[in-house]
């Protein structure tokens, strides 16, 4: 079972580095932020599947911490972007 | 019983995996910036969705799996409301 | 087994491509995204090294708020998409500072491969200390912070505030007293003020629930104050709440009530059980948690006003 | 190689990158997010003295974990102000730069 959480956990990353990658070299801002909030819900996830097959305790806050603070982080990230499209019609 | 529950684990954690995978295929070829909005948000919510519930039946306790369900609806409001305003960053700037 | 180590190595490799990428992006907008998804790999490492408390701390300030700091400042430096014309550094001087960076680098690891072996510990005295002053504490390192080495956590308290009287002082003489200049600017979008409002309120509980468990488990004031502050952050940045004007009453008495209560605390141990922050130890634990309560509240107030800046005449 | 020289090693690169960023980028933000990194590097290498320091029952040695936490915040803090001041001399100068030559090229280098 432990095995089969690991292999989901790195499948997870691997699919999230694909993707970030990709994006952060390729591409526009808007972009760059998405994949952030792709690491974001694949770190959360590969996390409690490791932090359950390794038996790290009080891994379940991190990870609400985690969820918290990645809406925090596109929040600000957003708010940036489209002010400087608001500056740009004005 | 055991059994049962592990065969539900891995299962929706299979299938969890399998769209983190979709939305990654879909970042890497969908051609613009919201048809791979629309990939990401797969991964979001059904793939960490799919992934907590896997894990509900190994907490150690109901407080635990509660968090897990908070996890996973944090994410869903956040990536709903933030995919929604990316969107709209997205449709400004192509103007 | 076999698998872990596989994911570390990708998980190391992952930090130091998305560090590259910081350090080298052409543009600051890009470089802060890379290094706020630098921090939250850097809380995945940290928690494979069994320390769920630094992990959130570095996900919470390192990265987060630190990410939201720069580009205010970015933003603010009205500098974010083209910073000036820089005067790309010659070949000669590149090719130094990487042959200098790599020297540092490798003297470190060198000495990282080289650590006494057995290596030398003060967990045995923390266990003592978790056992006596700060007993009924789960949590060994609530127990370091706030018994063992608590004379560290009030001073670095106090640097918190200083940092914020630092940063207010840094302001024009004219705009001393007033609000630092918004968050944000324009009228914020209905989903983003629908999401601060879902956000903020359940934030606010999971930094108190954090706060709370951190006795026993992973988690306590630093990682607490750390989301409250965030939280707040979030309904600034949607405009529900401005930045308060820096000479109001609550603002100071909440920046100061952490350092001061912890003083206070400390001082009485001096008279109640014979030593600086000493606690009796049947009331140890309620001792604790009431300074650190306050701590979270002082945390909460000194993060946001951090990133605010200093405070600005005009609200442009 | 066991997670913690692994993650030691990871730290010593850190700071090198750090440092060849803290040297070479001419903006000052970027300065201050390459000394962050290299801070973070830092923090690492303290993490896996903690690590390796498990004795008395814990998988860790808690004191230098909690040291990190501390170093966290106040670098964090120390962060804070360098924005402010880099903000308040960019508005008194006009400049978004620490390259020497534009100081003493166009403005005298006397403001400093």
């Amino acid at each position: 079972m432990n095995e089969l959480l690991l292999a989901a956990a790195g499948l997870i990353v691997l699919m999230v580095a694909i993707g970030l990658a990709r994006i952060l070299l390729g591409s526009n801002d808007v972009e760059r932020l998405m994949a952030v909030q792709l690491l974001g819900t694949g770190g959360i996830a590969a996390l409690l599947l490791i932090a359950q097959a390794t038996n790290v305790p009080g891994v379940e806050d991190v990870a609400l911490g985690l969820a918290l603070l990645a809406a925090f982080a596109s929040i600000a990230f957003i708010n940036l972007l489209d002010v400087d499209q608001g500056d740009a019609e004005a | 019983m055991i059994a049962l529950l592990d065969l539900f684990s891995i299962a929706a954690i299979s299938a969890g995996t399998f769209f983190f995978l979709a939305g990654t295929v879909g970042l890497l070829r969908f051609p613009d910036s919201l048809t791979r909005l629309h990939a990401l948000t797969k991964a979001d919510n059904l793939g960490l969705g799919l992934v907590a519930l896997g894990l509900i039946p190994h907490a150690d306790s109901a407080l635990s799996a509660l968090k897990l369900i908070v996890i996973w609806v944090l994410v869903l409001l956040s990536g709903g409301s933030t995919s929604q305003l990316i969107g709209r960053a997205l449709r400004r700037g192509r103007k | 087994m076999s698998l872990l180590p596989i994911l570390d190595v990708v998980l190391a490799g992952l930090v130091i491509g998305v560090a590259i990428f910081t350090i080298t992006a052409r543009e600051l907008f890009a470089s802060v995204v890379g290094y706020v998804a630098y921090g939250l790999l850097l809380a995945f490492v940290w928690i494979r090294l069994y320390a769920p408390d630094v992990a959130l701390t570095e996900a919470a300030v390192g990265s987060g708020v630190t990410g939201v700091l720069l580009i205010t400042a970015g933003k603010r430096l009205g500098a974010l998409k083209n910073a000036a014309p820089e005067a790309q550094p010659g070949f000669a001087f590149k090719l130094l500072t990487g042959v200098l960076a790599a020297l540092v680098a490798s003297a470190l690891g060198a000495v990282i491969l080289m650590l006494p072996d057995p290596p030398p510990s003060l967990a045995p005295e923390a266990a003592a200390a978790a056992d006596g002053a700060g007993a009924g504490l789960g949590n060994p390192i609530t127990a370091v912070l706030m018994s063992y080495r608590s004379l560290d956590t009030m001073l670095e308290k106090i640097v918190l505030i200083l940092a914020v009287v630092g940063v207010w002082s840094v302001g024009t003489d004219k705009a001393w007293g007033s609000a630092p200049a918004p968050l944000r600017q324009q009228e914020p979008y209905a989903p983003m003020v629908f999401l601060a409002q879902m956000l903020a309120p359940v934030g606010a509980l999971i930094a108190i629930h954090i706060f709370w468990t951190g006795a026993n488990a992973p988690g306590g004031a630093f990682q607490g104050g750390a989301l409250l502050a965030a939280m707040w952050m979030v309904t600034m940045m949607a405009r529900l709440t401005d930045p308060p004007r820096i000479d109001t009453q609550w603002l100071r008495v909440a920046l100061v009530a952490g350092p001061a209560v912890f003083l206070i605390s400390g001082l009485a141990g001096e008279v109640v059980a014979g030593a600086f922050f000493a606690y009796p130890p049947s009331l140890a634990k309620p001792i604790i948690l009431f300074i650190e309560a306050f701590m979270v509240l002082s945390i909460a107030a000194a993060l946001p006003m951090l990133v605010a800046g200093p405070p600005s005449e005009r609200p442009d | 190689m066991t997670p913690s020289v692994l993650a030691g090693l990871t730290g010593a690169a850190l700071v090198g990158f750090g440092l060849y960023g803290l040297i070479l980028h001419p903006h000052p933000l970027r300065k201050l997010l390459a000394f962050n990194l290299m801070g973070s590097g830092v923090f690492l290498i303290f993490g896996i003295v903690a690590r390796r320091g498990a004795s008395a029952g814990f998988s860790f040695d808690p004191v230098p974990q909690a040291m990190v936490i501390t170093g966290i915040v106040v670098a964090f803090a120390a962060s804070a102000i360098a924005v402010a001041l880099i903000l308040r001399l960019s508005a008194e100068s006009g400049h978004v730069t620490l390259d020497p030559e534009v100081w003493t090229g166009s403005n005298g280098g006397d403001t400093m």
